[in-house]
């Protein structure tokens, strides 16, 4: 992206389409004279590009309060959003915490939110297949919900056969993950997996 | 002094770097400047290497088999300094005085920047350059430096990379503030017993007519990468004009001188 | 040599940045030093009332001066952004006085020889051509103060030597072509021009190699590509001259003579900047000299005491990098 | 001390007169966080970095203490050694607030008289009984709970219930030789500053710096602060690392000071919010323990019987999990019912996520969900983790990019190597792109048990969704499925409250509508605001009672952004920490028993007589109005059975636990036990490695020999060590796919010191392969003084560190460290061992495809599988 403000790149300086008079006006060795820089090399050297320009935090649409997904400091982040785009990601001056501060990867929160490697279509492979296949969200969210029943009843243990203590769990389904998710989200997992009777549910909180 | 308030600057205290490079990645993500290559150096914790049309900021590291002094458990013998450099900002500044086309200007910060829609590429503020910042975008032909985030002061605010440091090694302010809180910092360090701290691109007397970004280092500047004292070549421009009318003169003598005596 | 104090560097990497410039560069100041002399030339022979030897070279010079822009124009980051050259008056910018220069010389010098051949407003081409032998001289040598007004070691301490240099070559330059383009005896004064000029651009490369020590000087002698383009420079323009001077009656002695002569004009220049490009990547050419000034031994070469000057506290607990050489 | 997260906050640090890093590298894994520590060293504190390495933390520490891995308990114990001998403790503090005081059961033997083992323990099970010691005088739980105690206790957040209430004998002068005080004292008595020297490869001046430094900054006027990371946890006696910090830092009475009390720096953004809440097999949310199978737990009765105890919050277990149920399965659960308990599965023992990957890779699980997590990279053992996906039938991975996990079956280091071929992986495998941060409402909980609430700046784009619609729309398809079964065991899923509003063109659920859940809601539906108000009667409902409150007056306290300039130096008014808002926890231990400040300089919470409540800059970590010299009457309970000067009050008796009688499974003491695979033999029992620690064998686990008796490892004699870097974010998923950060360290690089180069012809910039029975990879090498080779036990010990970030995938890819690394874990909470094993390391690339897999097994010979591999050296 251009970092000095849209200018339509190879436009040079001295030419911009105006009247004459205008051109002529702005010609930088015109304004050394006019605004005392005899040298040129102070404001008269300017470019009216140069002039125009306005940091993209200022000509955002809107600012978001948000928490760096990294480590777990906690940093303050501003997410500055334009035209429905993430244009720029900050520190949060106002964190008690951080105090506007982030380290390389905090900084970096753009990169990775606008990352060329992210996914944004489902892909599913085949048992035995060699490569991705595409597949719409909700047949995924489908099959997935069936194979977790189907899994479920065939692995259902109601009690246990020795002691004949209650169960009522499967072992058939585990699940990984958990660190760098919302509060909430755990919560659903939890609470879901649990009703279905799934046990082996883990974290990074255990590497 | 002009109507936008004092000159502003960065001082760069690399006695609290913890070369964390959060500066060179909030540079990058504020200036959209391209990545620069994923090749291990070998040269400590540096993968970055030197400044340069893609690396407005680069951090710095030196291991130092350091003599451990007697009693002071101060640790395992080895000392690890680390310093973000920066463009200098110079007062007198070479790149500005050589750029032929004004792409090249002293802002009303005080802080000097390169017009990415001036510049054609001529390449003369590259060796121009004291302390060998700026430098050519290949395939790209225009030159490229840190702008001291000039969009960002226009409206009043930090420069990306200061705000980022998560230490405060990066202070950015009006240059005499931050010369007077360096002047009390450099002594209370070596009251403290650092006594190889010492600012470096502070003083005002030096080649480029002090620095708009000046440092505390722990020991010579070209451990770092810095040249000792650096010296503006405009300082010397006039000598050179001279030297070259007397060459003019000898030259035109010359050529008079084959028509001497006869015409043929 | 005799090894300086031992320099310190952060992992032997440059401090300063190379020359961005390639070969177009050193050809222009080539071309812009035959452009500037031939023109001198012209005026001089129009002068002595040698029109035949005037009318060659100022021939020479507009031929020159319309290839220099090509050229400038060629090594451009931003070719079409070339306007911009003219955008600014900035007298501490060599470039940009040059560029003014150029664009005054350069239509002056093409007007007369416009003049010269159509024979059409020969009052007006008298000026240009007068206009042009006065600039002619400037533009031959203001290139050694834009490649001097930087901070490389070994352009920026040459910065008295190399305008005589550059000079000197423009001269030789000059006077060959116009023999190249003048049979018989109306060359004579260009001859003796190209013999004199080869000569003293001789000794002056050697005095400034001489003059800008071990450290800044190191590209011209050793075995790096400056040093054999020096050499090579050197060899071309004594062989030249020989050639010259032996050609007095044999017209294919004297042609060989002169073009040998222009070429070594030519090598010269691209020695001199890639003199440059090596001496900015020697961080020693660069440190040495600054910490020597520092630390108040002006003598190349001496230990480098820590004087009175040096930075509070310098190198008082000095760690001694752990640099184990990469693979 | 009775709660599963760090005491203190980041900001305190600022008042730390000593801050000691140890077992964390906080500049480079905590950089923001660091510039606290910075603000104390400005004004005078001392910084002091313990870490076999010189990293970016020991650059700007005062001192940097190289010590050996895996030998941080002699160096810490030796401190306590320190204290206690030359009389250093804070008398008064150790006296009223911690069990210094407490008779132990005269059954106890301690290590000293068993050579490196307590009483009570097991040799065929492997476990210990716990019976001995209790308080002496207490009623021991039966026998048979003892699996299930274990299981219990270390389900209180690593802790601490007591059943039985108050120690019966006590001896305040703390001069009874079976009292807590003499116990610790002898415990430790060999625990030298020549010991550490000669075990820790410690210089003992060094040592005694350190130790001095922590004595002179403690005490009234002075406090000093531990900060600790996975440099710790990922021990196979982690848990013991950290109670020996906690046994200093409450002799030296700096917990719940200004200053002072332990920082446990997490990883991940809200790895403290994954522990409150959860995704954990042995815990429900609020650190309620998982019903376990055996024992007496049947029941609702039974469960609160086992899990409340007569003093401390801990009494109210019925109400937390009533309140639970109520959330769950609302107008299903009815006190007729249990609340619908019976719905609850049971765990019958340890089904952590390595037990998992052992079953998993035998065929024995079917389907694996993977969230936002990388084990074929970022578990230890990837060879076993990427084996055991191939037994998958389904695999369902969300994430931001295609990570090692997903990418397995076609790109994982065993398809190059021939062990694994694509057309004979069964595992369907699942891809849903996920939602990042900035897509989607939600709160995390940091390193300072802080909740902060993340807005949705953004749509997300094409399939990517959060991990909210996933689960919930999951739920959603799988009770329409459902809806119709009379099956007994699709009840618990059908009756489960699952109606959140969505909004939006995605039906996004309202993440607010969840924690408004989380925080609960009273018998009139209005939100709580505080744990207190819960009832165990069914007439509340809250999803967590530790995160009661943030919810409070119907307005979401995560997303409270009062600038921090705006407040005093705590901040109470930006985002919320459990429990209740506090910032510091037991900080009514920063006053004295009569409920005045130590001192001026470190007041922080104090009685204040005329209004008859507790006051200061943070919320009292106390009964407010309960004066400070109440004593409970007979027959009170939970925290009305505390008096009004024992600040711990998740403790049964009130007090910090320098002696843990119930709660860890390797013993109620630190204890020096060797890493599972250590170049040397304990130097100070004949117990070579922690008796208790998890081994599981496996074709996929084997363990390089620990060293044979006390003889040298020939195959594998140096100590490797993993660790991150500023520059990427643990298995490398959020950072190799970001060119900034992959441009920083581009490359997986071993950091060896000068002298083991030379040993091993290891060129700087150039190749090397380390090897273990695991596997081998390769890496750049980085030859580099801070990684001193260390004088240990009469010989130098190398170490050769490996940062763990890298994986075939993404910008800037290389062989994975973990690959190194067997599953051998701490016992309490199964973490994995991955700051020190056993390796090799040879010049050059490693041998690509079949040949790999033949090198390894000639260093598997060579080193001679041992017969029971992981051998305990002297004893079993």
């Amino acid at each position: 992206m251009h970092a000095m403000g849209r200018r339509r790149p190879g436009k040079s300086g001295i030419v911009s389409g105006r009247t004459l008079r205008e051109l002529v006006s702005s010609w930088p060795v015109l304004r050394q004279v006019k605004e005392h820089d005899g040298l040129g090399r102070g404001p008269a050297a300017r470019s009216p590009g140069t002039a125009a320009l306005a940091p993209r935090t200022e000509t955002a649409d809107a600012v978001v309060r948000s928490i760096c997904p990294y480590c777990a400091v906690g940093c303050g982040q501003l997410v500055f959003v334009k035209d429905g785009e993430i244009v720029q990601i900050e520190g949060d001056p106002d964190s008690p915490i951080s105090r506007g501060r982030l380290c390389p990867k905090g900084a970096a929160t753009k990169s990775l939110v606008t990352s060329p490697s992210r996914e944004y279509r489902v892909k599913y492979r085949r048992p035995y297949g060699t490569r991705w296949e595409e597949l719409p969200l909700d047949q995924a969210m489908d099959m997935i919900a069936q194979r977790v029943i189907a899994t479920r009843a065939a692995t259902w243990e109601h009690d246990d056969a020795g002691t004949g203590a209650s169960l009522r769990r499967t072992t058939g389904i585990a699940s990984l993950g958990g660190a760098t998710l919302d509060n909430e989200e755990n919560y659903l997992m939890k609470k879901l997996y649990t009703a279905l009777g799934a046990i082996q549910i883990e974290n990074q909180a255990r590497i | 002094m002009n109507e936008h308030g004092p000159r502003v600057g960065f001082f760069t205290d690399t006695s609290v770097c913890i070369g964390c490079k959060a500066c060179e990645v909030a540079c990058k993500e504020w200036n959209g400047v391209p990545e620069d290559g994923l090749d291990f150096r070998a040269t400590s914790y540096d993968n970055t290497g030197m400044l340069g049309a893609n690396s407005w900021r680069h951090v710095a590291f030196v291991e130092q088999a350091r003599p451990v002094p007697s009693g002071d458990g101060g640790g395992s013998g080895v000392r690890w300094l680390m310093s973000s450099d920066v463009c200098k900002h110079c007062t007198r500044a070479a790149c500005l005085d050589v750029c032929p086309t004004g792409a090249l200007f002293r802002s009303e910060f005080g802080t000097v920047v390169v017009q990415a829609d001036v510049c054609n590429g001529c390449g003369y503020c590259v060796p121009a350059c004291p302390f060998g910042v700026i430098d050519q975008r290949k395939d790209d032909g225009r030159a490229w430096k840190c702008t001291f985030c000039y969009d960002r002061l226009g409206a009043g605010l930090e420069p990306a990379c200061a705000q980022a440091c998560p230490t405060d090694s990066i202070q950015f302010g009006p240059l005499d503030e931050l010369r007077a809180r360096a002047a009390r910092r450099v002594s209370r360090l070596q009251e403290q017993g650092t006594a190889e701290a010492r600012l470096y691109g502070h003083d005002q007397g030096d080649g480029v007519g002090g620095a708009g970004a000046f440092f505390l280092l722990l020991d010579d500047p070209e451990v770092y990468g810095l040249p000792p004292d650096p010296v503006v070549t405009t300082r010397d421009l006039a000598g050179m004009w001279r030297a070259a009318a007397a060459a003019a003169l000898s030259l035109a003598a010359g050529v008079a001188a084959v028509f001497a005596g006869s015409r043929r | 040599m005799v090894p300086d104090a031992e320099v310190r560097s952060y992992y032997d990497q440059p401090v300063l940045k190379a020359p961005v410039w390639r070969w177009p560069i050193p050809a222009y100041f080539f071309a812009g030093g035959l452009a500037g002399a031939s023109a001198t030339l012209a005026l001089a022979a129009r002068v002595a009332g040698n029109d035949r030897l005037a009318r060659r070279a100022l021939l020479n010079s507009a031929g020159a001066v319309l290839v220099s822009p090509v050229l400038l124009v060629e090594d451009l980051g931003r070719p079409g952004r070339f306007a911009n050259m003219l955008r600014v008056l900035k007298p501490t910018s060599p470039m940009n006085t040059g560029a003014w220069l150029l664009a005054a010389m350069g239509p002056a010098a093409v007007g007369a020889a416009a003049s010269e051949l159509t024979g059409v407003a020969r009052g007006p081409g008298r000026a240009l051509e007068c206009a042009s032998g006065a600039l002619g001289p400037l533009l031959a040598t203001y290139t050694a103060v834009l490649v001097s007004d930087t901070a490389v070691p070994a352009w920026h301490e040459a910065g008295r030597e190399l305008p005589f240099v550059f000079a000197s070559g423009a001269a030789a330059s000059a006077g060959a072509a116009a023999v190249l383009l003048t049979p018989g005896p109306e060359a004579a004064p260009a001859r003796r021009l190209a013999l004199f000029a080869a000569l003293a651009e001789l000794a002056g490369t050697r005095i400034m190699e001489r003059r800008l020590g071990p450290e800044a000087g190191a590209p011209y002698g050793g075995g790096g590509r400056a040093a054999r383009l020096s050499r090579w420079a050197a060899a071309l323009t004594a062989g030249g001259a020989a050639l010259m001077a032996a050609g007095r009656r044999r017209r294919t002695l004297e042609v060989a003579g002169a073009a040998t002569l222009l070429a070594g004009a030519a090598v010269e220049r691209f020695a001199v900047v890639q003199a440059g490009t090596e001496s900015a990547l020697e961080p020693r050419a660069t440190v040495a000299p600054q910490r020597r000034r520092l630390s108040g031994a002006a003598r190349p070469g001496a230990r480098g005491q820590l004087g009175a000057g040096a930075q509070p506290g310098a190198g008082a607990q000095r760690g001694e990098e752990t640099r184990p050489s990469p693979a | 001390m009775g709660r599963g997260g760090a005491t203190t906050f980041q900001q305190d640090l600022r008042n730390s007169d000593c801050i000691v890093i140890m077992g964390s590298n906080m500049a480079e894994c905590h950089p923001v966080g660091f510039q606290w520590v910075m603000e104390a060293k400005q004004r005078g504190a001392k910084v002091i970095h313990i870490d076999p390495r010189f990293t970016r933390t020991s650059a700007v520490a005062d001192v940097h203490v190289p010590v050996r891995a895996g030998s941080d308990i002699v160096f810490l114990g030796a401190v306590v050694n320190h204290i206690l001998a030359n009389g250093r403790e804070f008398r008064e503090y150790v006296e009223a607030y911690t069990n210094a005081s407490a008779i132990i059961d005269p059954g106890f033997r301690d290590t000293e008289d068993l050579d490196g083992l307590f009483s009570g323990w097991d040799p065929d099970r492997r476990i210990y009984d716990t019976a001995t010691w209790q308080y002496e005088g207490l009623d021991v739980l039966p026998a048979a709970a003892h699996a299930e105690g274990a299981a219990v206790g270390e389900a209180h957040g690593q802790g601490s219930s007591l059943h039985g209430g108050r120690p019966p004998s006590v001896d305040p002068t703390l001069q009874h030789p079976r009292c807590v005080f003499q116990l610790l004292r002898r415990h430790f008595a060999r625990y030298t500053p020549e010991r550490v020297e000669e075990v820790c490869g410690v210089p003992r001046d060094m040592f005694l710096e350190v130790a001095e430094a922590l004595c002179a900054n403690s005490g009234r006027e002075r406090t000093s602060a531990f900060c600790y990371a996975v440099g710790w946890t990922q021990h196979s006696v982690g848990v013991q690392y950290i109670r020996t910090a906690a046994i200093i830092q409450l002799l030296l009475g700096n917990v719940g000071r200004p200053g002072g009390g332990i920082l446990a720096l997490r990883g991940h953004a809200s790895i403290q919010g994954s522990t409150d809440i959860p995704t954990l097999y042995n815990i429900l949310p609020g650190y309620l323990s998982m019903p376990h199978a055996g024992g007496g737990a049947q029941t609702l009765a039974g469960y609160v019987e086992r899990t409340s105890a007569p003093g401390g919050f801990w009494g109210h277990s019925d109400s937390y999990i009533v309140s639970l149920l109520k959330a769950w399965w609302g107008p299903a659960a009815t006190a007729g019912n249990d609340f619908c308990f019976d719905y609850l599965p049971r765990i019958t023992g340890d089904h952590s996520t390595y037990q998992t990957a052992l079953d998993m890779a035998d065929g024995k699980v079917a389907g694996f969900f993977v969230i936002g997590e990388n084990p074929a990279v970022g578990s230890a053992n990837g060879k076993l983790h990427r084996q055991a996906l191939a037994k998958l039938d389904w695999l369902v991975v969300r994430d931001f990019c295609e990570i090692e996990t997903a990418s397995f079956w076609y790109d994982a280091p065993e398809i190059e190597t021939g062990e694994l071929r694509t057309q004979e992986i069964a595992t369907e495998v699942f891809f849903l792109p996920a939602a990042t941060h900035t897509e989607k409402d939600g709160s995390f909980t940091n390193t300072q048990r802080l909740l902060q609430w993340h807005h949705a700046a953004v749509e997300p784009e094409g399939d990517c969704r959060s991990d909210l619609w996933f689960y919930f729309h999951l739920g959603r398809v799988i009770r329409d499925k459902l809806a119709a079964s009379p099956l007994e065991r699709d009840r618990p899923v059908l009756d489960l409250t699952w109606d959140y509003p969505t909004s939006g063109p995605r039906a996004e659920p309202d993440a607010e509508a969840v924690l408004r859940e989380i925080n609960g809601w009273g018998p009139d539906g209005a939100a709580l605001s505080s744990y207190t108000e819960l009832r165990a009667d069914g007439s509340t409902a809250c999803g967590c009672w530790i995160y009661c409150g943030c919810f409070a007056q119907e307005n979401n306290q995560t997303a409270r952004r009062r600038p921090g300039q705006d407040q005093h130096w705590v901040a109470p008014e930006w985002g919320w920490a459990w429990p209740a808002n506090r910032r510091i926890l037991y900080n009514r231990a920063s006053a004295d028993p009569q409920g005045r400040p130590w001192s001026e300089r470190k007041r922080y919470v104090w009685w204040d007589g005329d209004q008859g409540r507790w006051s200061g800059f943070d919320v009292p970590d106390f009964k407010v109005d309960m004066a400070p010299d109440y004593v409970p009457p007979d027959g009170a309970t939970a925290e009305d059975a505390l008096r009004g000067d024992e600040p711990f009050v998740m403790q049964a008796d009130g007090r910090g636990w320098l002696f843990v009688p119930n709660g860890l499974v390797d013993g109620p003491l630190p204890v020096h036990y060797e890493p599972h695979e250590s170049p040397c033999a304990n130097p100070l029992y004949a117990q070579q490695a922690n008796p208790a620690r998890q081994r599981p064998r496996h074709r996929h686990n084997p363990f390089n020999p620990a060293s044979e008796g006390r003889g040298e490892a020939r195959a594998f004699p140096y100590v490797m060590t993993t660790y991150r870097l500023t520059e990427h974010h643990t298995a490398g998923g959020m950072s190799r796919t970001v060119a900034y950060l992959s441009e920083l360290q581009p490359e997986m690089f071993c950091e060896v010191s000068p002298e083991l180069a030379a040993e091993r012809q290891l060129v700087h910039g150039g190749w090397a392969t380390i090897v273990s029975t695991r596997t081998a990879i390769e890496a750049r090498v980085m030859v580099t003084r801070r990684v001193a080779p260390l004088r240990v036990g009469g010989r130098i010990v190398h170490q050769v560190g490996l940062p763990y970030h890298w994986g075939q995938r993404g910008l800037s890819t290389g062989d994975s460290a973990n690959d190194l690394f067997p599953v051998a874990l701490d016992p309490n909470v199964h973490i994995q061992e991955v700051k020190a094993a056993t390796c090799d390391i040879r010049p050059g690339r490693r041998p690509r495809g079949p040949a790999l897999v033949a090198l390894v097994e000639d260093y598997r010979r060579r080193a001679g599988e041992a017969p029971d591999p992981g051998a305990d050296g002297g004893r079993a």
